[in-house]
């Protein structure tokens, strides 16, 4: 699905990725894992074309799109839910759903389909995107990712804000997702609810990658993973 | 973490011994050019650097403002025009002394800075940008209407400021040192302000209003306070000018007047003072010579200028998407 | 003072009013909702009305000259944009206030290089030129009424396609968040070439339906410029209705102070006080009534949306 | 040495046209003279005053100290002109004015260094004036912009002037639109509107004029407003509308023919008052360096040398009163479509013939 | 007993026709952490803003320190001792993490009119400042512009903002979001260890901080308090869990 190979990238003089490189198959689920300001957003945006990596490669489906403008990698097939949410405050609940939407397929995702994952959306759907709580925010932004019909979808601290009982479903449409064959490369801190989802996982370190592999070999051998997520 | 390392960050907690450097240098070429100047004999030499040091001063005083207090005023020439009049005015009612005129040139634009600042501050960004523009142009069209002191034509100065009745700004030498060294104080003196408890306050208001209330403090004194300093200073530029061009007309408080003060500002970089000392002095020395070479001289300039802020931008571009973030 | 005159003065101010949001639509919609302050309106402004001015010479037919020129402006909205202002709009407002000054300054020379400084012929078209009576004593200008119809159209059809599209949805979307919007898949470059022509074509728009009322000359953007701003800041920022609204408002208040301030001055304090005081107070007056808008609402009649 | 002549002209913003017309004028005789004024070569340094007292002020000290020029000429605004006087006429250098005429220069302010080649600026506002008295108006609105220049319009046009003024409207000072002035006037129905409205601002105001209908009801008597300079802009909606001036191309001398003839060669276009009075201007200095051999060192003789007017104006009749302003004819112009599909101004009437101006009195030069 | 630090007596807000605060009552006691939690949207963080003085309530009271502040200001609540730290983060991104303190400290000092002396160079002033950084694990980094430093670092520092201001009051609105497990546990025990030297509103979804931090909890629904009480009895309201806790929190 998409590969990140020799990423070397930073701001303006502070490299903050070394090297980076992992992959995602098709309907797989990775997880990214790291403590605070090691660079998982950072990858994440890279791998977005948000910032442009000074070496390395950037794959997606097969086709090399480093350096392209963020425009053509998501379109691509790439959704994706920015870490603080970035919800458009002079848009509507709704309009800020439709306004990016494409790709709506039978059985895609639709407006319907989003307000019946999230009904907090349909109650607010005149409101301007400022006039949200933190937590309909986030739902607002993976709801936004979904209406782009994705083929993998980048969740960063997307469950961030949240109200325990909204998490649970939002693994719960996670796991559904993937269930339907939505390839997911996610960012979060809760552990136990990413080791029931996920098949993969990546961890790193100073803009490394210094671990990865499956939710079994995480299981089997936590304190090697752990070691790099603890302070 | 050593000084420098604090220092090397914009914003940072400037230590006055690597702070006084920019202010040292820019004194420093203004004292050497009106050296050059009084030695080849040329007094339009020293008209010359009477006059940069003049804008240069009227444009640190905006920089403090925009700058420091993130303070976009439109209206600066109004002050700075004020500051003129205030020469033209005394002159008439026979006070030339400078050690009157040049309080009350500071004292009547700081005046009318906290008068409009009072309303103005109650609005933000483009919105303070165009309400002090509004400032301006009334007092523009109430100086245009004052047919005592020559109407929209405006009136000579009778004669230079004195001191205590010795015609000291007689020399244009003078009268450029006096610019040079009001110059170099006001640098000095807000490099000062820049660092202290007040500055840091001024700062934070500009770069997040929100969290300073949130910490205690409401911003809004201290910014008054900074359009008092940024129009009296702005005051004082304009008795130089009046001394300078011994004439005084509402085009000094002309919008366009406003612009080019915001062009210098720019032009050298708003973080630091110097940086509208430098611009001050391109756009002065531009405006000088390419009228020589074309009437279309200001083809030239806007070329300058937009190359300018096209290159500036291209290295700083890394950078801005970085933290943009 | 008879009614004939009051509605005339009336007309007069929504007419000028219409005019004043003709420029000013195109910079709220570029300042508002890109977020980037454009000096350089007013100089697309002049362009607009010194292209339909010769192409209608030239083709000798108002309506070709108009829709040449239109593409005309278009055309150079597009240049302007990718020589220049693709790289100011994720700058500092101060920064894209310098650089479009500066587009104004070579903009205006140029122009001055290749016509001079003199004014430039720009008739009303010949079926246009005549006025027409509205009531019994009252004449008026079929040009000025078209203008009016012209105005009213385009503040429509900008409401509309702000407001209930999905190009203003989008552009809203990336007037605050640019990277955001492109990381979902828009071309945003894109987005912001389109609607920086099509701001370039309106206010080429402006000065074609302006040309045959003023002097067409090198500078003819400049004072308008500031007028427009004007508009746009008591309207509140990128609001389309502010501006409209606003450009009447401020059209009202600047036409019948001109009409009557001297006359109710004269009442209130006196001949000789208000002969002088008059002119001047009817020339500040637009700027008062900003001063006195932005003072009891900061954020503009209609403003308030964004920070 | 080369003669050096400063030259003062407004080339930047909305009223740059008159500054070129008067320049355009200036250089087209010095190029007619082979480069050289009385016979020396010539070096003749244009700036730019932006219309800003200060600007042109620090740019005239250079004329003075940095260039040391022998006479400064032109100066379109008279605003600019106060301004530059003093530095000029206290280093006791020559100054020719080839537009402004403001009344102190003319009066109490008189200098032996200072010459006018145009008039003094109330004298065309006089020439309406008495027009509007000859043709017996009764009742006449008056339209000026609401500064200085605008007020000494409406007193000169009084001077001559004994009919009723029905009211007096001052206007913004660059205003863009007139409807309302213009449905004031037509409420008021007057005898005549006389206006004064230079450049962009005279612009506007014909093209509206004519829209709102009134060119042919209300007779518009207008100084500075109607003239070359704005013709090519408004054409068809000037002709027939009726200016004071002391120049018109339709002036049939010789002098006059040739110099139309040889601007509208160069230039393509047909000259104004302004390119006139720089045109003479430059033939003034010509002649007077001819008299004195080429020096302007002994400031008497240079002095005596141009109060003679040892040229031969364009104007025809050309003499110098004793505050050094022209005695000379004035004019009601008309503007009129030429054969050639051109618009220009062209005689009327005269009105005044070797006028002097209202101020000579108070001067104290003899 | 003492009186409360903070009394919030029946407080309505409205916005438009949404009821978001609906005669809400509570009070935080000295010393005591009260966690404030609900589903999204419930209106705490619009019950922060009118208890920090951001939103004025359309109707009620708020008295902190026994005085009836409803009609103050931010800042002047903020000079009483009120600290507030926001959902989302706020800080000066073009000042360094010393600065950002450095700010917080001369805000609260009473002399932010001093203009010769250099700020930085005041001893006491920046020692309070590094003080603070220390508190929060902050102190490497204090040259680093706050608008470099990673998610997580911005909340220790904002929290290390409010705590140089010594408040009587904080309000913490979700503090642990974005902070890493490890970065989690550490603000956690910061916490702790400000347990009984200041009053803590806390607004939290992590429920591991809200349970091991909260003296009293309270759960607001649809702007309406629904219980408040003893973190066990929180735990076990089946109102509660239905609306807030759902499955997750079963463990
Ligand atoms: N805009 C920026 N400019 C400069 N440095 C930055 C910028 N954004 C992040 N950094 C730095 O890059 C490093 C990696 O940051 P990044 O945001 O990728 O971390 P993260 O792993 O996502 O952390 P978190 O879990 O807190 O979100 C950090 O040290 C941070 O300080
Ligand atoms: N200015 C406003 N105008 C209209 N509605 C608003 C405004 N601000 C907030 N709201 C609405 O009020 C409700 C309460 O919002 P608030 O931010 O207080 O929730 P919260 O409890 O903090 O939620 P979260 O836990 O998700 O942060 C939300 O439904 C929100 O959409
Ligand atoms: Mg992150
Ligand atoms: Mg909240």
């Amino acid at each position: 699905m998409v590969s990140l190979d020799g990423i070397d990238c930073g701001y303006g003089g502070a490299r903050v990725l070394f090297g980076m490189g992992f992959e995602v198959m098709p309907g797989e689920v990775v997880t990214l894992m790291g403590r605070n300001g090691m660079g998982k957003t950072t990858t994440i945006r890279t791998l977005f074309g948000l910032l442009r990596p000074t070496a390395g490669r950037i794959v997606v489906r097969g086709r090399d799109l480093t350096g392209a403008a963020p425009h053509r990698i998501a379109s691509a097939g790439l959704g994706y839910v920015p870490e603080g949410r970035q919800v458009f405050p002079r848009l509507t609940v709704e309009e800020n759903l439709v306004a990016t939407a494409r790709g709506a397929t039978q059985g895609g995702w639709t407006l319907d389909r989003v307000y019946a994952a999230f009904p907090r959306l349909k109650e607010r759907r005149g409101n301007l995107g400022t006039h949200l709580s933190g937590g309909e925010q986030q739902m607002l932004a993976i709801g936004r990712a979904l209406m782009t019909n994705p083929e993998l979808l980048v969740l960063d601290e997307a469950t961030e804000g949240l109200a325990p009982v909204i998490r649970g479903e939002i693994w719960g449409a996670i796991e559904a997702l993937r269930r339907e064959g939505l390839a997911i490369l996610v960012v979060d801190k809760n552990l136990e609810a990413l080791l029931r989802i996920a098949d993969r996982h990546v961890v790193i370190a100073g803009g490394r990658v210094v671990w990865t592999g499956t939710t079994a070999q995480l299981a089997a051998d936590r304190s090697e993973a752990t070691r790099h997520l603890e302070v | 973490m050593t000084v420098a390392e604090t220092v090397r960050k914009p914003g940072g907690s400037a230590g006055l011994r690597l702070a006084l450097q920019p202010t040292l240098v820019c004194v420093f070429a203004f004292a050497a050019a009106l050296a050059v100047a009084h030695g080849l004999g040329s007094s339009y030499g020293a008209t010359m650097v009477g006059r940069t040091a003049a804008f240069a001063l009227a444009a640190v005083s905006l920089s403090f403002l925009i700058g420091q207090g993130g303070l976009v005023s439109f209206g600066h020439a109004a002050p700075l025009g004020i500051g003129a009049y205030a020469v033209l005015i005394a002159g008439e009612y026979d006070v030339t002394n400078l050690l009157v005129v040049l309080p009350l040139g500071f004292a009547s634009a700081a005046l009318f800075s906290v008068a409009t600042g009072a309303i103005a501050l109650r609005t933000r960004g483009v919105y303070f940008i165009m309400i002090t523009l509004a400032f301006a142009q009334m007092i523009f069209y109430v100086a245009a209407s004052l047919s005592a002191f020559g109407g929209d034509d405006g009136m000579a100065v009778a004669s230079r400021s004195t001191l205590f009745g010795m015609r000291v700004l007689k020399s244009d030498t003078n009268l450029a040192i006096l610019a040079i060294a009001l110059l170099g104080v006001a640098l000095l003196a807000l490099d000062r302000l820049v660092a202290s408890r007040y500055g840091l306050m001024l700062r934070a208001g500009r770069a997040n209003e929100t969290k300073l209330q949130a910490l205690g403090l409401d911003p809004y004194r201290h910014r008054l306070t900074a359009l008092a300093i940024g129009g009296g200073l702005a005051g004082l530029a304009g008795v130089l000018l009046a001394n300078q061009v011994e004439y005084v007309s509402p085009a000094t408080m002309n919008w366009h007047v406003s612009g080019e003060l915001i062009v210098m500002v720019v032009l050298g970089g708003t973080g630091r003072l110097a940086g509208a000392v430098l611009g001050a002095v391109v756009v002065t020395v531009l405006d000088e010579t390419l009228g020589h070479f074309t009437e279309h001289w200001k083809l030239g300039l806007g070329l300058v200028i937009v190359a300018v802020v096209l290159l500036r931008g291209a290295d700083l571009k890394a950078l801005l998407r970085g933290t943009s973030a | 003072m008879t009614a004939v005159l009051f509605v005339s003065q009336l007309l007069n101010g929504l007419q000028l009013g219409v005019i004043l949001f003709l420029v000013a639509a195109g910079l709220t919609l570029v300042f508002g909702v890109m977020d980037f302050i454009n000096l350089a309106h007013g100089v697309q402004y002049m362009l607009g009305a010194y292209l339909v001015a010769v192409l209608v010479a030239w083709s000798g037919n108002f309506a070709v000259g108009l829709l040449l020129g239109l593409l005309g402006a278009l055309v150079l909205g597009f240049v302007l944009e990718v020589l220049v202002f693709r790289h100011l709009t994720r700058r500092d407002h101060l920064e894209q206030v310098l650089g479009t000054f500066g587009v104004i300054l070579i903009v205006t020379e140029l122009v001055r290089i290749v016509f001079g400084s003199a004014p430039l012929a720009f008739p009303t078209p010949a079926a246009l030129a005549g006025s027409v009576t509205l009531m019994p004593g009252l004449n008026y200008p079929v040009w000025r009424l078209v203008i009016l119809g012209v105005g009213v159209g385009v503040a429509a059809l900008l409401w509309y396609l702000v407001n209930r599209t999905r190009l203003g949805m989008l552009v809203r979307a990336g007037s605050t968040h640019p990277e955001t919007v492109s990381a979902l898949g828009v071309d945003i470059d894109r987005l912001f070439l389109v609607v920086f022509a099509f701001g370039a074509m309106l206010a080429g728009l402006a000065g074609a339906m302006a040309g045959p009322l003023v002097s067409v000359e090198p500078t003819m953007g400049d004072r308008i410029l500031i007028v427009a701003f004007v508009v746009v800041v008591i309207g509140g920022i990128g609001s389309i209705k502010g501006a409209f609204v606003s450009a009447l408002l401020v059209g009202l208040v600047d036409t019948l102070g001109r009409a009557f301030a001297a006359d109710l001055l004269k009442a209130l304090i006196g001949k000789s006080a208000a002969a002088a005081a008059g002119p001047a107070l009817s020339s500040m007056l637009v700027y008062l009534l900003m001063a006195v808008v932005l003072s009891v609402r900061p954020s503009g009649l209609f403003g308030g949306r964004t920070a | 040495d080369p003669v050096k002549i400063g030259f003062v002209s407004t080339l930047s913003g909305p009223s740059a046209a008159l500054g070129v017309h008067m320049r355009d004028g200036f250089l087209l005789a010095v190029k007619e003279l082979g480069g050289k004024l009385g016979g020396q070569p010539t070096d003749v340094i244009v700036i730019d005053d932006e219309l800003k007292p200060d600007v042109a002020v620090t740019k005239v000290r250079a004329l003075l100290e940095r260039d040391k020029v022998d006479v400064v000429a032109g100066v379109v605004f008279s605003n600019v002109m106060m301004a530059i006087q003093k530095p000029v006429l206290e280093n006791e250098t020559f100054l020719i004015s080839g537009n402004a005429g403001p009344s102190p220069l003319a009066g109490k302010g008189c200098s032996p260094f200072f010459f006018s080649a145009s008039y003094q600026n109330d004298q065309n506002h006089e020439v309406m004036g008495k027009y509007a008295q000859d043709k017996g108006y009764k009742r006449v609105v008056l339209m000026t912009p609401n500064y200085q220049a605008g007020k000494d319009s409406m007193a000169g046009f009084k001077r001559h002037f004994k009919g009723e003024v029905v009211e007096e409207i001052f206007t913004q000072l660059g205003q863009l639109d007139f409807s309302a002035e213009l449905a004031k006037i037509a409420a008021a129905n007057p005898d005549a509107l006389f206006t004064f409205m230079p450049g962009g601002m005279g612009v506007n105001l014909t093209k509206q004029y004519a829209q709102a209908g009134l060119a042919g009801k209300v007779p518009f008597l207008s100084a500075f407003t109607v003239d070359e300079t704005t013709l090519p802009a408004t054409q068809d909606a000037a002709a027939g509308l009726l200016s004071g001036a002391e120049w018109a191309p339709s002036i049939d001398t010789p002098e006059n023919k040739a110099f139309v003839a040889a601007y509208e060669k160069e230039y393509g276009v047909v000259p104004s008052l302004y390119a006139a009075q720089g045109y003479d201007a430059a033939k003034l200095i010509d002649g007077a360096l001819r008299q004195t051999g080429g020096k302007t060192s002994d400031k008497q003789a240079f002095r005596k040398a141009l109060a003679s007017a040892p040229f031969k104006s364009v104007r025809g009749t050309f003499a110098f009163n004793t505050n050094g302003f022209p005695l000379q004819d004035f004019y009601v112009v008309k503007a009129v479509k030429r054969p050639d599909g051109k618009f220009a101004t062209a005689v009327e009437t005269k009105v005044f013939e070797k006028a002097p101006d209202a101020y000579v009195a108070e001067c104290r030069l003899k | 007993m003492s009186e409360p630090v903070l009394v919030l007596d029946t407080l309505d807000k409205s916005f438009g026709a949404l009821r978001v605060t609906q005669g809400v009552s509570l009070d935080v006691r000295q010393g005591e952490v009260h966690a404030l939690i609900g589903p999204n949207g419930a209106g705490k963080t619009t019950l922060v803003a009118q208890i920090a003085g951001a939103l004025r309530p359309d109707s009620g009271h708020v008295r902190f320190l026994g005085r009836d502040v409803t009609n103050l200001g931010v800042a002047a609540r903020a000079r009483l001792g009120l600290g507030r730290v926001f959902q989302i983060s706020n800080v000066v991104g073009s000042f360094t993490a010393l600065e950002n303190v450095a700010v917080a400290a001369v805000a609260s000092s009473g002399d932010t009119f001093g203009m010769w002396r250099p700020a930085l160079r005041d001893r006491a002033l920046r020692a309070k400042a590094e003080d603070a950084l220390e508190r929060v694990g902050l102190v490497e980094r204090m040259s680093s512009l706050a608008g470099d430093l990673a998610h997580g670092e911005r909340r220790a520092l904002e929290l290390a903002m409010s705590l140089v201001q010594n408040p009587k009051l904080l309000l913490l609105d979700e503090p642990m979001a974005g902070t890493g497990r490890g970065e989690g546990e550490r603000l956690t025990e910061l916490l702790l260890s400000l347990k009984g030297q200041v009053a803590i509103l806390l607004v939290e979804h992590d429920m591991n901080t809200v349970f091991r931090l909260a003296d009293r909890i309270t759960v607001l629904i649809y702007g309406a308090v629904a219980v408040t009480g003893a973190p066990e009895d929180v735990r076990g309201d089946p109102i509660v869990r239905r609306a807030y806790l759902g499955e997750e929190e079963a463990v």
